[in-house]
């Protein structure tokens, strides 16, 4: 399947290069719109925008990400410890081999994603040249990778992801984690938190699937632009500038995510290799789907 | 310009612009560009509309706040003392950031392979080279000819049909326009 | 409220890196029409290295039209390495339009037909000079034998130069025809 | 051209272009008018159908209907006729015949005009006002003015504006023609054309006895290789119409067919009458193309014997002169070797002349000199091109080139920098020179003339008054210059008739020794000798005296030029009023149909649209050349049509779809319909410069392997509707009909 979708997409690439090599989108007759257009009111300004942006906050926020988040998480660690959850009882299955091979897939895409994405926001550390271009395309060949484990795992992960009146709750607690104490927090299979990174993974990604990809590409002619009213050239602008701020979240919460399945929960990262979860970590931490559990199983 | 030091630009007379596309092509020519590429560009607003049609020529404006500077990840670019605005091939990534950034289009972007990915961009260097080795073969291979070097004035310039493409210190550039403007009188 | 952002954007002086700097424009005479700055200097020898060691600049004429712009054609060792204005020129003062200052593209083209060639049978086949003027010549005057010298068309061209354009008359001319024309009726 | 781009710059206030787009087909003339544009603020008037790059710059732009040119200055006239503006004292003193031109032009009020020209009234009136008020005016036309079956007429029209204006002969003023290729006034002047030997000498037993002696060959040898005495003196074909003596469809006079085509260097896939031309080279028994790149004529016909490709150097692989659009000679260095296996086009006709067994007189004459008065041989072997140049040199006189050794060119090239651009003329040690010798350059010491016919510059300085070439008087009226005009520092005060041996000592007031008299040829053009041009130079006399022009051609169909509606009118009307000439028996060979087939049916019901031609700035002629360059060939990738919108959409033609056009001879092409406001939507523009696909069929295999150019595209010429001018026989390129056909 991860073959055909390659081919797929190289395909639907080289047909994308070779209809733009006729006519460029930007270069061509459809500079002169752009030129004008620049920085003045009545224009969408996404120009001086983005150039607003990227020159001056997005390498910063970045780096504030990179090194605040992990920073924050080092205190909880600290402070509060890991969530330990006893081994003894019963193992409650919750994971189909499929969602795990998914759920791999998706992983593994991130693993690659998000360094090389560092790689590219930091590249003039780097030196740029050679390693963050290959850095780049290999930015490009992950999100493939993603492109196909997103669609079935928002399929089948869909119902279960939709919001509850447990997640208000779980957030006004904020699942407990800023406590030592261990109780039992109201959330389905998923909590809160986990349904705000599955959207945002899932319909977050798509996004930057779309915009990194219109951005790889850059003088594709589908007429999308045109479609949007807009110039190619402000529609890779847009892309650029939605991709950045989208990344800010999608870091920030696939931080969260490695933090809660690596440290904050001791051995819930089990749970998505084997599927099997400690019914003690179900019970503490999705009580109403433990106790939704029990009632099936009585029935 | 502050500290006196000259400030290289160009400048595109549109009254005298007759869409020849001499500079373009020996632009392409004399850098020996792949097709596609065109570091120079000649575009005609309102064509065939009579008193409102004009051409025009544009490349690399050589921004004094050259904003692709401002937001390449990689900071690839560098600005020369006499502002020409020139980059690093072998640092650039082809990110397209600069392209987004540039209100002129000049950053161009060579199609490498079947994928249709970018590689390094490519713009006008005011034919002033790049960080390589001064006239050397790979500083031509890379950036194309390096005319300022050689005391020449960069070839679109010096080629236009009609002197409509000038260059030069911002200041003297815009003298020289001012006086066509003004010996113009009131007629037209 | 973004204009005001576009104002702050001030170059970062601190990652400006200032390479070869020195070698900037100059270049006397050469660039008469172009504004040299007060502040530019000439760019000392040491600066200025010839791309082309050893390269000798022929003055020539461009081979277009009859507006008759001169040409500088920069030769290495037989080669033609370069094209390059003629700043000096009474007509044109260095300009060429697309065309002119492609002329080194276009008499280096690879389409250039290399060699002698006939059609054979609906096929073209590459031939020696030797077989080709012996052939030409032996049908011209075969067919000059069956049906006089007015048998023969010649077109001639506003590309030959002007001596060539007059010998091209008088060959008519010995064949013996009226029968020679070029493009320029009137 | 009568004077040259720096003189517009320096002195011209107005500049009326016709028939001219510069920015496409001259950019570095046009850079000249913007620039006087800027210096003078001189006002740019351009009259052309379509509103070209050149009309985008202009202050005044008029969109006329093809093929009204003479409607339109006789309009311009008669606004100023009407008024008196005309120049009296230049018409009265330098000018044979105007009265019948006023009495025409009255006849052409702006009412009228406008109604034929399409441009209105009011601003045939502002302009002829503006032509009147503000000198100098130049005029400038290329193509667009002599393509026409009234070619001859339109380009008599414009200088016959200029004397009315008393505009001829002075600085910024003139007739500044812009001629096409690079060499084609050096080609033109050599008369590689079928009515005129080099020089414009004529095809008259006399002007071949003086080529026979200047080439150093016995007369009677050189008419025994014509057919017949008879055909030497008969124009040959014409390039507008060779393909006639071939296919022999229309009526031909000619000793024998046509079997044999030669072709060095001419894009013959530019002419009119694609298909015929198409006919003709399947038909012929041998075709040899010489050309530096495949002719496409090579491509176009499917024949597949007999046929060969000679491989021609360019000019850059050789040295000689050039003749520029301003008559200044120019010395084109070589810049390589020949490439490959090509060889100069010189070497190809000295390998066949050797072939065909005149060798040693073609070449005879470049060893020879004027030694004592008499043309001798000198030397063993020759040196081209220096030799032929010497030959060019002391032969032609009539245009006066006798100025033009190779030595001075070459010095003037070495000294560009030494001249100047506004005037030409040379500083330090060039000083007393024009460059490049604008001819007439008496001889080795005259500094050329920038300025024609400037009778207040001395003989010896470039000045002179008009030709006296039609006899010293027609209808009872001298054809003499009054005697008011005398040019200055000439020894002779006001009009004297050209000099010839029988009137040298009576008109100049000189006595010639027995030896002089002896070796002085019959008359100053076909002196060799150079006694003539010397004692007239002393004399400050131009050799072809100063007469009046002549704005009558008594021998012409039309002796005073009249308006004919285009032989495909888009007026049926107007055919009616102003109908094209008789049809013409034996031009160029040849017959042509004229009004019969203007008349043969009412061609605008069944070709509604006007057709135009037009220049793209990357392309020039057949366009082969440009094509085989991978940056000219991106410019344009595929022929197309600009179609205004409107017209486009009445044929359900969206921007970009392609469309059929079809011609009244029943040819059709296949082209891109291209959006463009440039054009009105009574009309579409058709490039000229593609070749490769005939009527729709893709010519690609034609190709030899590996030369076939970049792009490709229909000739508009296939289309180009039927006519010729009545004199020249240029074809009717710039007006004619079509029928839009969705593809």
């Amino acid at each position: 399947m991860t073959r055909r979708a390659i081919i797929v997409v190289a395909a639907s690439m080289m047909l994308a290069s070779a209809a733009c090599a006729a006519d460029s989108q930007i270069w061509g007759g459809m500079i002169i719109t752009n030129i004008p257009e620049y920085g003045k009111d009545q224009s969408r300004n996404l120009g001086p925008l983005f150039t607003y942006l990227q020159g001056n906050f997005f390498r910063s926020i970045f780096l504030g990400i990179l090194l605040g988040i992990p920073a924050v998480f080092l205190c909880h660690y600290l402070v509060f410890g890991p969530k330990v959850f006893s081994h003894d009882g019963e193992r409650i299955y919750v994971f189909t081999l499929f969602n795990r091979i998914i759920h791999l897939l998706a992983a593994v895409s991130f693993v690659i994603l998000v360094p090389t994405g560092f790689m590219i926001v930091f590249g003039a550390y780097l030196g740029g040249g050679a390693l963050v271009t290959y850095a780049r395309h290999l930015h490009g060949i992950a999100t493939i990778v993603f492109a196909v484990s997103v669609v079935p795992m928002f399929v089948f992960w869909f119902v279960e992801m939709l919001p509850a009146m447990d997640d208000i709750k779980w957030f006004f607690m904020l699942g407990g984690y800023l406590s030592r104490k261990k109780q039992e927090v109201p959330a389905g299979k998923f909590n809160g938190g986990q349904k705000v990174w599955f959207w945002l993974a899932t319909i977050g990604g798509l996004v930057m699937i779309v915009t990194g990809g219109a951005m790889y590409l850059q003088d594709f002619g589908l007429g999308i632009a045109g479609g949007l009213g807009m110039s190619q050239i402000d529609l890779l602008r847009l892309a650029a500038i939605v991709h950045n701020l989208l990344a800010f979240a999608v870091v920030a919460f696939f931080f969260t995510h490695v933090y809660m399945s690596l440290f904050a929960i001791k051995g819930s990262i089990n749970s998505i290799i084997t599927g099997y979860k400690e019914e003690d970590e179900v019970k503490h931490l999705h009580s109403s789907y433990y106790r939704k559990l029990k009632q099936v199983r009585k029935a | 310009m502050s500290n006196g030091q000259a400030r290289m630009k160009f400048y595109c007379d549109t009254t005298r612009c007759i869409e020849c596309f001499a500079c373009s092509v020996a632009c392409s020519e004399a850098h020996e560009l792949p097709v596609g590429i065109s570091r120079r560009k000649v575009v005609t607003m309102h064509e065939g509309i009579p008193g409102k049609e004009y051409s025009i020529s544009i490349a690399c404006m050589h921004c004094t706040d050259a904003p692709c500077e401002q937001v390449c990840p990689v900071d690839c670019f560098y600005i020369r003392e006499d502002g020409i605005v020139l980059h690093d091939k072998n640092k650039c990534i082809g990110c397209g950031y600069c392209l987004y950034a540039c209100p002129f289009g000049a950053p161009q972007f060579p199609r490498d392979g079947a994928f249709g990915t970018k590689g390094a961009m490519d713009k006008c260097t005011m034919c002033a080279g790049g960080p390589e080795e001064t006239n050397s073969a790979r500083e031509r291979h890379l950036y194309g000819h390096n005319r300022i070097a050689e005391g020449k004035v960069p070839i679109c310039a010096a080629v236009c049909a009609t002197n409509a493409l000038l260059v030069g210190d911002a200041e003297e550039v815009s003298t020289i326009y001012r006086k066509r403007v003004s010996s113009r009188g009131k007629g037209a | 409220m973004i204009e005001k952002m576009r104002d702050k954007m001030t170059p970062r002086i601190g990652r400006r890196s200032f390479l070869k700097m020195a070698a900037v424009g100059a270049g006397v005479g050469a660039a008469a029409s172009l504004p040299l700055g007060r502040s530019l200097r000439a760019a000392t020898a040491a600066e200025v290295k010839e791309p082309f060691p050893g390269s000798k600049r022929v003055k020539t004429i461009c081979s277009i039209c009859s507006a008759g712009c001169g040409m500088i054609a920069e030769v290495q060792n037989g080669v033609w390495v370069r094209q390059d204005v003629a700043q000096d020129h009474p007509i044109s003062e260095g300009s060429h339009c697309c065309k002119g200052i492609d002329q080194i593209d276009l008499i280096k083209s690879k389409q250039r037909l290399k060699f002698p060639m006939k059609k054979e049978n609906g096929q073209w086949k590459r031939i020696g000079w030797d077989q080709a003027v012996d052939e030409i010549s032996g049908k011209m005057l075969a067919l000059r034998k069956e049906n006089g010298p007015d048998m023969a068309m010649f077109l001639g061209s506003a590309k030959f130069n002007l001596q060539q354009a007059y010998y091209f008359r008088k060959f008519a001319a010995m064949w013996g025809t009226n029968n020679i024309d070029h493009v320029a009726r009137i | 051209m009568t004077n040259h781009f720096g003189d517009v710059v320096g002195h011209s206030k107005v500049i009326f272009i016709i028939g001219a787009n510069s920015a496409a087909a001259n950019p570095i003339g046009m850079k000249h008018f913007l620039q006087a544009k800027d210096r003078n603020n001189a006002q740019l008037i351009v009259v052309d159908p379509v509103f070209t790059k050149t009309a985008a710059k202009a202050d005044h732009f008029l969109r006329i209907r093809t093929g009204t040119d003479v409607a339109l200055v006789y309009g311009l006239m008669h606004v100023i006729f009407k008024n008196g503006w005309e120049d009296k004292e230049f018409i009265k003193t330098r000018v044979y015949g105007m009265d019948e031109i006023k009495a025409e032009a009255m006849k052409w009020t702006p009412e009228l005009t406008a109604d034929v020209t399409g441009i209105p009234a009011e601003q045939i009136v502002q302009i002829a006002t503006i032509l009147a008020k503000t000198k100098p005016a130049t005029v400038v036309w290329a193509l667009g003015i002599t393509q026409h079956s009234t070619g001859t007429s339109n380009t008599r029209i414009l200088p016959i504006l200029q004397l009315v204006l008393g505009n001829m002969g002075k600085n910024g003023g003139g007739c500044n023609i812009i001629r096409g290729h690079d060499n084609v006034q050096g080609s033109t002047d050599m008369c590689c054309l079928a009515d005129s030997l080099s020089g414009y000498y004529g095809l008259a037993e006399g002007s071949w006895k003086y080529f026979a002696k200047s080439w150093g060959v016995d007369y009677e040898w050189l008419k025994g290789r014509f057919a017949a005495p008879e055909w030497m003196q008969a124009k040959g074909f014409s390039l507008a119409k060779w393909w006639q003596g071939v296919l022999q469809e229309e009526t031909t006079y000619s000793s024998s067919p046509v079997r044999a085509l030669w072709v060095q260097g001419n894009g013959i896939t530019s002419m009119s009458q694609q298909v015929k031309i198409q006919e003709a080279l399947d038909k012929l028994d041998l075709v040899v193309l010489v050309d530096p790149f495949v002719n496409e004529a090579a491509v176009l016909t499917n024949r597949k014997d007999d046929m060969y490709l000679l491989p021609a150097a360019t000019q850059f692989e050789t040295e000689g002169s050039v003749t520029a659009t301003n008559r200044t000679s120019q010395w084109r260095s070589k810049v390589v070797d020949p490439l490959y296996e090509s060889k100069t086009d010189h070497d190809i006709m000295f390998l066949f002349a050797e072939r065909f067994g005149f060798y040693d007189e073609y070449t005879r004459a470049m060893k020879m000199a004027v030694k004592d008065r008499e043309l001798q041989p000198v030397k063993e072997e020759f040196v081209w091109p220096d030799d032929a140049c010497r030959e060019i040199a002391r032969t032609i006189k009539t245009i006066g080139l006798g100025g033009w050794t190779p030595e001075r060119l070459r010095k003037h090239q070495e000294n560009w920098h030494m001249f100047d651009p506004l005037t030409l003329e040379g500083k330090g040690p060039m000083k007393g020179e024009y460059y490049g010798l604008p001819w007439p350059s008496w001889d080795e010491n005259h500094p050329g003339s920038p300025v024609l016919y400037d009778v207040n510059t001395p003989v010896t300085a470039g000045g002179m008054g008009f030709r006296n070439r039609f006899g010293l008087e027609h209808d009872g009226v001298s054809q003499l210059a009054d005697p008011s005009v005398s040019v200055k520092d000439s020894k002779i005060a006001g009009g004297y008739p050209e000099i010839t041996k029988d009137n040298i000592e009576q008109v100049l007031g000189i006595t010639l020794t027995a030896a002089e008299k002896e070796k002085m040829g019959a008359n100053w053009k076909v002196d060799l000798s150079g006694i003539i041009n010397e004692k007239c130079l002393a004399a400050g006399v131009a050799p072809y005296g100063n007469a009046r022009a002549r704005v009558k051609v008594w021998q012409f169909p039309d002796p005073i030029p009249k308006h004919r509606e285009p032989i495909h009118s888009s007026r049926p009307d107007l055919v009616e009023r102003f109908p094209s000439y008789d049809d013409q028996k034996n031009n160029f060979r040849v017959d042509v149909k004229f009004v019969s087939e203007q008349k043969a049916q009412e061609w605008v019901k069944d070709f509604p649209t006007m057709l135009v031609s037009m220049r793209v700035v990357n392309l020039s002629g057949a366009g082969m050349l440009e094509r085989t360059s991978k940056y000219l060939s991106h410019l344009t990738p595929e022929m197309f049509a600009n179609i205004h919108p409107d017209l486009a959409l009445q044929y359900g033609l969206r921007d970009g779809d392609m469309m059929w056009l079809h011609a009244p001879q029943g040819t059709k092409i296949r082209v891109k319909a291209q959006y463009s406001l440039t054009v009105t939507p009574d009309r579409i523009a058709l490039p000229y410069n593609f070749a490769g696909v005939m009527q729709g069929v893709d010519l690609s295999d034609n190709y030899p392997e590996g030369t076939k150019p970049y792009t490709i595209g229909e000739s508009s010429n296939t289309i180009t509707n039927y006519g010729f001018d009545i004199i020249t026989q240029i074809p009717e390129y710039n007006a004619g009909l079509c029928r839009i056909e969705k593809a």
